[in-house]
This record gives structure tokens, C-alpha cells and sequence, in this order.
């Protein structure tokens, strides 16, 4: 397993929830299980990532710029348990969790 | 330990245990009455034919014997692999001979199992640990499943996991280790008839085997776990 | 045929989705939810993710106005397998319902059994549960279990089905102790191949552990016929007791007597007097309890 | 001159065999025997290996043949996908090959290739190596495969035909020997797929020939991206361009699109404006579209097991005879495909920043098959229709060329397949086989320039509207997601072909990543399927849960 953390601020970001947390996906093979959770009163949003993939940082990196690029969140606890999912699947269950939570 | 030699150190003053196709029966005597005895032998695998044998002898005792202490003499390697028993629904018998376990209990008896041989898997459920307590000899056996099969099962290499069954209690076979969880109460040695006079002295009304895991250190989560939903 | 008859089905949803589908709208309350990231302490041990609620959902909710305690297990986080933490949040909600009293608990089965990784603690785990669901039995609240997911309901779970008060089963739900593959390993694949679909389903399948009196209710794969079947099951009166468990004894023994030497199902379905039992697992449920009629 | 030497041989031929028949037909233990008698050191041999039925009965007896009496036998198979096929090579009796498609056997095939056992004489495309049975490799000696033969000798090959009327013909009608192996004998065929006169030997094969279910794929595997594939394919190409002749390639990702018809191609008003006639193997992911009413025809180039009671049925739709039973046919079914469609739509395993995509890898020899026919612009078309002459004019409009049509041609690809393999490289492994294997080109199975559109989870890429090399190259990284190939774009230049709209996001088409969930497809298992179909729709027991 692999521990990654990221904390990131977007310009101008905000995010208006419209339940405390939403979680999506699950921890089956080549897929993960993203929570999203409101930090009242934060401007950065944190990721917190345990990955059964190793040496895959740069895309981590990558994938979770363009989520914060995409949405400009603000405020948010990102935790994630993945099990080798692809960068595709973890950028849609980045979206459908941020969906969920906002109600968008 | 064979069940020949470990009868007359249950029971010095005598007993009337029988043997018929691995299945154990009968009554031991002790100073504060008779105690009834079922159980197996000589590492039978549990498939329906056991399981209904095994529950007839439970329904004697508790219609016939009523509050009589009960001794589970446990020694299988496990539940009956086999097409047959499978397709007729084994997990049905394994369950009902379960239920009257805790029902003897319930029903003022006091059930007290003491693994002598082997207890595996499924037959470690079936007859063992659904006892109102569950004891075994130092030089028996619990597993769940052997290192090999577990290192198949989860693709790990066998000399991983058995370097780490020397510090991880949770998954490795052993007495040793099932003792560390709060699976078993006590590990017999010494004088067993004064053991068995003893567990049949206890309240078993409640089930703590999530706080002797939680004190022995086997199992550092559960009971901090149930209280919390209990309560929540 | 028309979209509406595929409906919602509860083979493949998420364990949160079927107590969603199953409970009435809005009611369900999650005990030890995911923020709580109650997750195994072992698994690091071997190098595997975990899951913020260890692949079950506990809580409570209500079923057609009646209270009930609920638990999902979640068959795609490492087979809905039963470890220290998985079971004892059952463990926990279980206990809580001798003080909260609900009317009911539905336990919603998917599992293939005890957790390796955490096998003793999964073990025992199972042992725990077992006697939670007796006290809870004996203090007059009936548990039903609910099997339809991908795992279905084996080994430990598989004995722990056989404790509740009564079950709902989808075709697609098994129930068995020993897995398909571990049959195949002990008995040579001619006598059981594993990758035969076919026969698994038909040996394990919720079709055949209904006809041999195991399953109350069997109901199609979509959350409406397992709720339907489930306030059907809140009707049924409590009862756990010596004479219960004696007319059990007898069912058990004829039912051994009847089908011994039975190698397939489609023997035991011939033995039971359907005229033709090869088709029984083309039938739909309709069809089948009509046919049940008709034999 | 004298030109009947082949006609002479081939009685000579048949009175040599007479020794191990009695009349046409031949009993299974002679097989052997008679084939090492009637076919020549040096023949061409053809064997009936077609994408699902095979003639493996008599393969397995041309492998069993002495090499020492029949050798140097040039062997002409449209698929080798049997073991057996490839015995008769390792033993010595063949040594030269001209085929379509071995992805079954194509990493055995690439090792027999390395050690000399096997030498290729070319990789063709399913017409091409049909159109040479006609033309320079005429079999001497055909084996092929039916379901029923009668007492005469006709031959009934019903829902499978495939691939056999084009193989007899080109045997029968240049003195070639053709030899059937048949399920059964009965008195009286159904129809006459082939007329007896042209078939010399039968046999009643010990087993029914093997059939394998190629075309299902089960509802249940379809993931949420191929979904979100699919939708943004249906919104942004099949919404837009409105074909309304198509062939949708086997994968899981066009299964996605075919169970998304009765439910987002309704929301989308495609039912009656697109999708009508279909060129396609009977795919039980269909029988959801067919029974909402989206489909009108559908020509086949084989058939697939369980599906028969469903097709038969179904005569408005199916190429069903006046015996009730449909027939396929692959060269039919292949010309069809190549002229009739509107669009193609597959998948691949590897596509470079041209768009050249190829399913070779540096191990695998797997051929073309049908795709390069279907994954191409069929430049001799003549005949419009709206989704071609729309491609056409995106692709030529401003260039200073006549206005023409053009077909669409879609590749539809996760950006990683497998285990975390990238789908977008910088050099395809075509090249690399190229060079162990020593072809005189690489194994391209579908050229960039043929590419119209390309689909990934990350977007679309319409090809059609780039103007240069760069702007194509720009448009390919801008779908390849976080592969390197797809992080090594130019950002800015992305964002600019963004605006443009040729790179086409989910966002961009008004699609929420919430709604591509599983609820969406008509069908989530094969038990949906069955149910769809009443009952009629019989899915082979691997398939089934129940």
C-alpha cells in the first residue's frame, strides 16, 4: 500500500453541500471508494489516498488537479481507499462523489 | 490427547461413554452429580449424518435430563466437503444442531466444550464454539484454515505468511493464538477434572469473548466496536 | 416485455442501495457510518485496502411503518468476507436491539464466510453473531435474513442464515456451507465442475433451497420483490423454542432420508413429485409456485 | 492448348478415393485414410475455420495424416482459431499459410512463426482472402463443415453458414475436391444451402462441428465508463451524424451503446432516425433495441448460440428462408460492411498519436480479420445518404476538393485496458512485430487517416474537423486521458481544439457523470435478456446464474 496526500486550493473556489459527506464506489478490484466531507471554515481542500497501486504518484497528481480545476472546490476532506483502480475510474468517482455531494 | 486417555481425567470417578461411528456419548460422573457428555472423535468431519446425531443427543438431554450440565467433547477437522450434504443443505443441520446449543443453555444448562483433537472451520461453528464456553487442551488444535491454503487463497508467498504468524495472532492456526481473540476462556492443563468442576461453576449468561480479545490483545477493536453502535 | 419489468435489482446493487430500496423512503439512520473510518487493523499486514465501514452497513430504519434494525453486507469489498470489525458492528447492533426493541431485524447476506486475513477473529466473529441473533430471537424480536447479492451467503454466513427466524431468497442468491470450489478440489471435477454455472446455481440457488424447505419466501432479483417479501416476513409470529427446534429435527431427518444418494438437484426436485424437474430452473417464480400447484 | 489438366486430376483424384467411400460418403475412421489419398504433395488446402463454426473434425484427420505420404500443403484458412489447425503444421504436412484472423491462436502462431514451422504468405482481410480463393489460390482440396446432409448429398448449413458457400463455389468451379463434415444425415434437408453436385465427399462427423458464443457479451460486465462512453458516442456522434446503416464491432463498449438504445437513444429521439439496418453477428445485447422498435433490419455474417428460436421469429429482421431457418454469410455479410454502412464503430488495442490503431502485439500474430474492410472509407461508394454526405462535407469542406461523402469510422477505447496497459502509445507493437516476424509492412488494423472519430472516457476526438498533422496529433492526446501519450499534449493547444469543438468533453455534451450508472441499461444481466426475448433467447449454461 501506498499513502499520498495532497492539499490544494483553488481560486475563487467554493462548494455548497447539500449533505455533510457522500461516499461512492467500493473497494472491489481495479475500483476505490471516494468520500467527500464539508470542512466548514477551510479554503484548501485535502486528499487523503491509500493505494494498493505503487509508484503511480504522477498521475494521482495529475488526476486530482483536474478535479480541482473541473469544480474549483473549496473545503473539502477527500479520503480515498483504492484497490489499482485506472485514472479514469478514480477521475469518475471524483465527479459522481462531488455530484452527490452538491447536488449538481 | 486420545479420548481414552483424557475420559479418566474428566471424569475419575467413572463414566458410561460410548462410541458409535465417531459420535460420542454418554455420562461422566463428578461429586456434584452426573454430567452429560456429546461429542466426536478420531477427527470426524461434521456432514449431516454427525449433525443429526449430534442434535438427537441434545434433545435427549434437554427433554429428558433437564439443567444436567453438558460436556462438548470437541475433535473434527472440520465440516463434510461433499456434494451430497451440500446440495440437502449442510448449513441447515449446522445451524440447528447450533440453536440447540444455546438453547440447552438458555434452558438452565450449563454447556461447556473442550476441544481435545481438532476443531476447523465450519466444524469449529457447528461444535465448539457456539457452547456456552469454550475450553481446549494445550495440545489441541483450532484453525480456521492451514497457512498453505490461506497463502492460496491470498496469493501471498507461504514464508511471508508464516514469518507473520509469529507476531499476528488474528490469522494464524493455534490454540496460542485463538486464546489471544477471547475465542476460548481458558486453556486446560493441570488437574481437568477441577477445570471442568469450575467452568461448570460460571455465570454464562453474557457473552464477553470481545473483552478477553480486547485484554489479551487479539482483538484490539471489537468490543470498543460494539459498545459504540450499543450506545450510539 | 418493457423497461419497467427490468425495475431495480438487487443482485447488483450496493449494499447502502438495497437498505435504500428495501426500507421505507428517508428512514434509514446509519450506526458506525464510513466517516467514522472504522476500518480493519489488520489488512495493512498484508498489503491490502481497506473499506471506511469494513464491507458492512449497519443502522435502523422502518419497513412498512414497523421498526427495524438493519444489516447490508457488501459483497464486492473482499466477498462481504467476516472479520474483527465487520462482525462486530453486527455484533454491536444485534446487542443494541435487546435495549432499542425493534419489531424486526433484517440481515441482508452477502458473504462468502470468514475473512482469511482475520481468520480467527472472523471465526469467532461468527460465533458472536450466531449467539447475538439467539439472544435477540429469545427476547421475542425476529431476525430475517435476505440473500440475493453476488456472494451469496457461505460458510459462516451460510450457518448463520440457518439461525434466523426466516429468509427471502432471490434464484440468483446461495446458500451453502463449502464453496463451489472446494466441492470441486474434494470431489473431483466430473462429480461437481465449479465453472458450470448451471449446476452450481442449481445445487446452491435459491430455487433449490426453497423447494427443499430451507427458504421461506422466493422472491425475482429486484428490490421490490424483496421488500414486498419482506413485510410478508414481518407478519410471522416470534418462536424459538425446544418444540420448534424438535419439528425441526424431524424436517431435517426426513428430508436426509428422503434424498440420500440425491447427486443433483434435478433428483431431489424429481423426488419431490415435479413431473418435469429439468425445467425448474427455467421457470420463472410465478411460474414455479404455480407449477408447485400443479405437481 | 490443353486446358483441362486440373479437371483430369480431379478424377483421378476421385477414383483413388473411391477405395475409402461408398459413394459420396465416408465413415469417420476412413476420414484419414482418404484424405492422404486424394489430396497431393504441394495442394492448397482450405479448411473451414470461421469466426464460430469449425470444421474441426477434419482438421484434426489432416492432422492425423502421414507427413511422409502428403506434405508442403499450402493451407488457406480464414480463421485459425483450433489447435488442430496448427498441428498439421507442427507435424510437417503444411508448411505455408494464407489467412485472416488467429487471434485464438496468435501467440502460438507468432512462436511456430519464429522457428520457421510456419510460413506466412499473407495476412489478408476476410474479402481479400475470399477474393484470392477465386482468383490465384483456388483450393485444390476444401474442407468444410454443415449442419445436415441428405442422401444425395446436398447440404444444409442453416443459421451458420458463414463462410462455406464462398469456399465451395471457389473449389467446385475449379476442379477442386470438396469435403463436408456434417452434424447429421437425414433424408431431407430443410433447404439446399449447397447443392450436392458440387460436394464430393461426406462424413458424418463423430460430434457436432465447435461452435463457440463469440458475440455475448453479458449485460452484468458493462462498467460505468463504458456507459459514460456510450452516451457521450450516442449525444455527440450517433445524435449528430443520425447513420442510419451501421456494424458495431464485438466489444463490451459497443454492447454498452447497444443496451443504452431502448433507454438514452429513446431520450434522445433516435428510435426511427438512426440505427435502422444493422450489419452485425445476432448480438443478444441487441434483442432490448429490437424489441423496443429501434431496429429494422439486420443482415448476419454468422449466427450465435441460444439465439436461433429468437431470430427465427423475427423474419422481418432476420435473413430468414422460406424454410424458416436464417441463413448467414460472411462475404455477403463483409461486402455489406464495407459498402452498405453508414458507420463502424470498434475498439482496439493500441492507438499512436496519428490515430493508427492495431491490435498487434510484439508477441501475437492475430491478423485483421473483417475490420479493415469496415474501418475504412469505402472510396468506391457512390450512393448518399444524410450521416455520409454530413462526414463528407466536415472532412473535405474548404479543402478545395469536389464535395464527396465519407464514412464515419469510430474507434471507442478506455484510455488503460487490462492491467493498467495504456491504449495511446507513442509507437504502435505493430512496428516492433513487423520486425521479428519480417513482414514487408507493419499489421495496421485501421489507419489514421480512415479514423473519423475517437472515443475515450475522457471525450470525443473529432478527426473530421482537424486541418493539419499537429491539430490531429493534438486531438488524439486530448482524449488519452493519463496515459504518457495523453499527458504529453499541449495543453493550451487542447483547450483551443476544446473551443472548437473538436475535442468534445462529458461536460461539453451536457452530461453528468452521475447519470452513467447501470440503471441506464435496458438490460443488466443475460436473465434481462431472457426476459426481453420471452423466453425465447436460450443463453448457453456459462452464462447463466440461475
Amino acid at each position: 500500500m501506498e499513502h499520498l496526500e495532497y492539499r490544494m486550493e483553488a481560486p475563487d473556489g467554493k462548494t455548497v453541500a447539500v449533505k455533510p459527506f457522500s461516499l461512492v464506489g467500493v473497494v472491489a478490484s481495479a475500483n476505490l471508494e471516494v468520500m467527500l466531507e464539508i470542512v466548514p471554515s477551510e479554503k484548501a481542500c485535502v486528499f487523503l489516498i491509500d493505494t494498493a497501486a505503487k509508484g503511480f504518484e504522477a498521475s494521482w497528481q495529475a488526476v486530482v488537479r483536474d478535479f480541482m480545476d473541473r469544480w474549483k472546490p473549496a473545503g473539502l476532506k477527500v479520503s480515498i481507499n483504492d484497490n489499482a483502480a485506472s485514472p479514469s475510474v478514480v477521475s469518475l468517482r471524483l465527479d459522481q462523489a462531488y455530484e452527490a455531494l452538491t447536488g449538481e | 490427547m486420545t479420548l481414552q486417555e483424557l475420559l479418566p481425567k474428566l471424569f475419575p470417578a467413572g463414566n458410561t461413554v460410548t462410541v458409535t461411528d465417531n459420535i460420542v456419548s454418554g455420562e461422566g460422573r463428578t461429586a456434584s452429580g452426573a454430567v452429560s457428555v456429546i461429542g466426536t472423535t478420531n477427527g470426524t468431519r461434521l456432514g449431516i449424518r454427525e449433525l443429526l446425531a449430534l442434535s438427537r443427543l441434545f434433545i435427549n438431554v434437554l427433554r429428558n435430563h433437564p439443567g444436567q450440565p453438558i460436556l462438548m467433547l470437541v475433535d473434527n477437522n472440520g465440516q463434510k466437503m461433499a456434494l451430497e450434504d451440500e446440495l440437502l443443505g449442510l448449513n441447515q443441520y449446522i445451524a440447528h444442531l447450533v440453536k440447540l446449543q444455546d438453547l440447552a443453555r438458555r434452558n438452565g444448562h450449563q454447556v461447556a466444550a473442550l476441544v481435545y483433537g481438532n476443531s476447523i472451520a465450519g466444524g469449529f461453528i457447528a461444535f465448539g464454539l457456539c457452547a456456552g464456553d469454550t475450553y481446549a487442551l494445550p495440545d489441541s488444535n483450532t484453525s480456521v484454515m492451514i497457512l498453505p491454503a490461506i497463502a492460496r487463497v491470498t496469493k501471498l508467498p507461504l514464508e511471508y505468511l508464516e514469518e507473520l504468524s509469529k507476531t499476528v495472532s488474528v490469522f494464524a492456526p493455534g490454540v496460542k493464538n485463538f486464546f489471544l481473540t477471547g475465542g476460548l476462556r481458558e486453556v486446560w492443563d493441570g488437574n481437568l477434572n477441577d477445570c471442568m468442576d469450575k467452568s461448570f461453576c460460571r455465570d454464562q449468561s453474557a457473552d464477553t469473548r470481545d473483552q478477553l480479545g480486547a485484554e489479551r490483545g487479539g482483538r484490539p477493536e471489537a468490543a470498543k466496536i460494539i459498545r459504540e453502535i450499543m450506545n450510539a | 416485455m418493457n423497461l419497467q419489468n427490468i425495475g431495480c435489482n438487487y443482485l447488483e446493487a450496493s449494499a447502502r442501495k438495497r437498505l435504500e430500496g428495501i426500507l421505507d423512503p428517508g428512514s434509514f439512520r446509519e450506526l458506525c457510518p464510513p466517516t467514522e473510518k472504522r476500518i480493519s487493523p489488520h489488512l495493512h499486514y498484508f498489503d491490502i485496502p481497506v473499506a471506511f465501514d469494513d464491507g458492512v452497513v449497519t443502522g435502523e430504519g422502518t419497513l412498512d411503518g414497523k421498526t427495524v434494525a438493519v444489516i447490508a453486507q457488501e459483497g464486492r469489498f473482499m466477498g462481504g468476507a467476516i472479520g474483527e470489525v465487520h462482525s462486530a458492528k453486527i455484533v454491536g447492533l444485534l446487542r443494541r436491539c435487546l435495549a432499542k426493541k425493534p419489531d424486526a431485524v433484517l440481515f441482508l447476506f452477502d458473504s462468502g464466510g470468514v475473512r482469511l486475513q482475520e481468520a480467527n477473529a472472523g471465526e469467532l466473529g461468527v460465533a458472536e453473531i450466531i449467539r447475538a441473533i439467539l439472544d435477540v430471537r429469545a427476547a421475542g424480536i425476529r431476525v430475517f435474513g435476505l440473500v440475493g447479492g453476488s456472494c451469496g451467503a457461505y460458510g459462516g454466513a451460510g450457518i448463520i442464515t440457518g439461525c434466523c427466524d426466516a429468509l427471502a431468497v432471490s434464484e440468483e442468491g446461495r446458500i451453502g456451507v463449502s464453496g463451489p470450489e472446494v466441492i470441486e478440489t474434494n470431489m473431483g471435477v466430473e462429480v461437481f465442475d465449479s465453472r458450470d454455472r448451471a449446476l452450481v446455481w442449481r445445487t446452491f440457488g435459491g430455487k433449490n433451497r426453497y423447494l427443499q424447505g430451507q427458504v421461506r419466501e422466493l422472491v425475482e432479483d429486484s428490490m421490490e420483490s424483496f421488500r414486498q417479501a419482506a413485510i410478508r416476513l414481518l407478519s410471522l409470529k416470534p418462536d424459538y423454542s425446544l418444540d420448534q427446534l424438535e419439528a425441526e429435527q424431524k424436517q431435517l431427518e426426513e428430508r436426509a432420508e428422503k434424498f440420500a444418494g440425491c447427486r443433483d438437484a434435478v433428483d431431489v426436485w424429481r423426488k419431490l413429485g415435479y413431473p418435469s424437474p429439468e425445467n425448474i430452473p427455467s421457470l420463472t417464480v410465478a411460474e414455479l409456485k404455480s407449477e408447485g400447484g400443479a405437481k | 492448348m490443353n486446358a483441362d489438366h486440373k479437371a483430369t486430376e480431379r478424377r483421378c483424384r476421385l477414383e483413388r478415393g473411391a477405395a475409402f467411400s461408398d459413394g459420396k460418403f465416408v465413415t469417420p475412421e476412413k476420414m484419414t485414410a482418404l484424405l492422404e489419398t486424394v489430396i497431393e504433395c504441394g495442394d492448397i488446402v482450405c479448411v473451414e475455420g470461421d469466426n464460430q463454426k469449425q470444421a474441426d473434425f477434419l482438421s484434426e484427420c489432416l492432422a492425423e495424416m502421414n507427413p511422409a505420404k502428403v506434405n508442403h500443403l499450402h493451407m488457406v484458412l480464414s480463421t485459425i482459431s483450433l489447435g488442430s489447425q496448427l498441428d498439421i503444421f507442427e507435424k510437417g504436412i503444411a508448411d505455408l499459410v494464407d489467412f485472416s484472423f488467429s487471434g485464438p491462436q496468435g501467440a502460438r502462431m507468432a512462436r511456430m512463426a519464429a522457428t520457421g514451422k510456419v510460413k506466412i504468405g499473407n495476412i489478408h482481410t476476410y474479402l481479400e482472402l475470399y477474393s484470392r480463393y477465386f482468383t490465384d489460390l483456388c483450393p485444390d482440396v476444401a474442407c468444410i463443415a454443415a449442419e445436415m446432409a441428405d442422401r444425395e448429398g446436398n447440404l444444409y448449413t442453416g443459421e451458420n453458414t458463414e463462410d462455406t458457400p464462398v469456399i465451395a463455389e471457389a473449389t467446385a468451379f475449379k476442379s477442386g475436391l470438396v469435403i463436408a463434415q456434417v452434424n447429421k444425415i437425414v433424408d431431407k434437408v430443410p433447404r439446399v444451402d449447397i447443392p450436392a453436385g458440387w460436394v464430393d465427399y461426406i462424413c458424418g462427423s463423430p460430434r457436432p462441428f465447435h461452435l463457440e458464443p463469440l458475440f455475448t457479451r453479458n449485460p452484468a460486465e458493462v462498467t460505468e465508463i463504458m456507459i459514460l462512453m456510450a452516451m457521450m458516442t450516442m449525444k455527440g456522434i450517433y445524435a449528430k451524424y443520425l447513420p442510419r446503416s451501421l456494424n458495431h464491432g464485438v466489444g463490451f463498449n459497443t454492447a454498452a451503446i447497444e443496451l443504452l438504445l431502448p433507454t438514452y437513444g429513446e431520450e434522445l429521439g433516435l428510435k426511427g432516425r438512426a440505427c435502422l439496418h444493422w450489419l452485425l453477428n445476432p448480438h443478444p445485447t441487441m434483442i432490448p433495441a429490437i424489441e423496443s422498435g429501434f431496429v429494422k433490419t439486420i443482415y448476419t455474417v454468422g449466427s450465435e448460440i441460444g439465439m436461433r428460436d429468437y431470430i427465427n421469429t423475427k423474419p422481418d429482421i432476420f435473413p430468414i428462408g422460406p424454410d424458416g431457418s436464417m441463413r448467414s454469410n460472411r462475404a455477403f455479410g463483409q461486402m455489406c460492411g464495407h459498402y452498405a454502412t453508414d458507420m463502424f464503430i470498434g475498439a482496439s488495442l493500441q492507438i499512436d498519436p496519428q490515430g493508427n490503431s492495431s491490435t498487434a502485439t510484439a508477441d501475437r500474430i492475430a491478423g485483421f480479420g473483417g475490420a479493415p474492410n469496415f474501418g475504412c472509407d469505402p472510396r468506391g461508394r457512390r450512393h448518399c445518404s444524410p450521416a455520409w454526405l454530413l462526414a463528407g462535407k466536415e472532412s473535405y469542406e474548404g479543402t478545395g476538393a469536389p464535395p464527396r461523402g465519407r464514412r464515419l469510422v469510430v474507434q471507442i477505447v478506455e484510455t488503460f485496458h487490462g492491467k493498467m496497459e495504456p491504449t495511446f502509445v507513442e509507437s504502435l507493437d505493430a512496428w516492433e512485430l513487423q520486425k521479428k516476424a519480417g513482414f514487408e509492412l507493419p499489421p495496421i488494423m485501421v489507419y489514421g487517416d480512415d479514423i473519423t472519430h475517437l472515443v475515450t472516457e475522457e471525450g470525443i476526438a473529432n478527426l473530421l474537423l482537424c486541418r493539419t498533422p499537429e491539430e490531429r496529433e493534438q486531438a488524439v492526446r486530448g482524449v488519452a486521458g493519463y496515459t504518457p501519450m495523453g499527458l504529453a499534449r499541449d495543453r493550451q493547444a487542447v483547450e483551443n481544439l476544446r473551443d472548437r469543438g473538436i475535442i468534445q468533453r462529458a461536460e461539453d455534451l451536457g452530461i453528468r457523470k452521475n447519470q452513467a450508472t447501470r440503471d441506464l441499461l435496458a438490460a443488466r444481466n443475460i436473465k434481462d435478456l431472457v426476459r426481453w426475448s420471452d423466453g425465447l433467447y436460450n443463453p448457453p449454461a456459462k452464462f447463466r446464474n440461475w
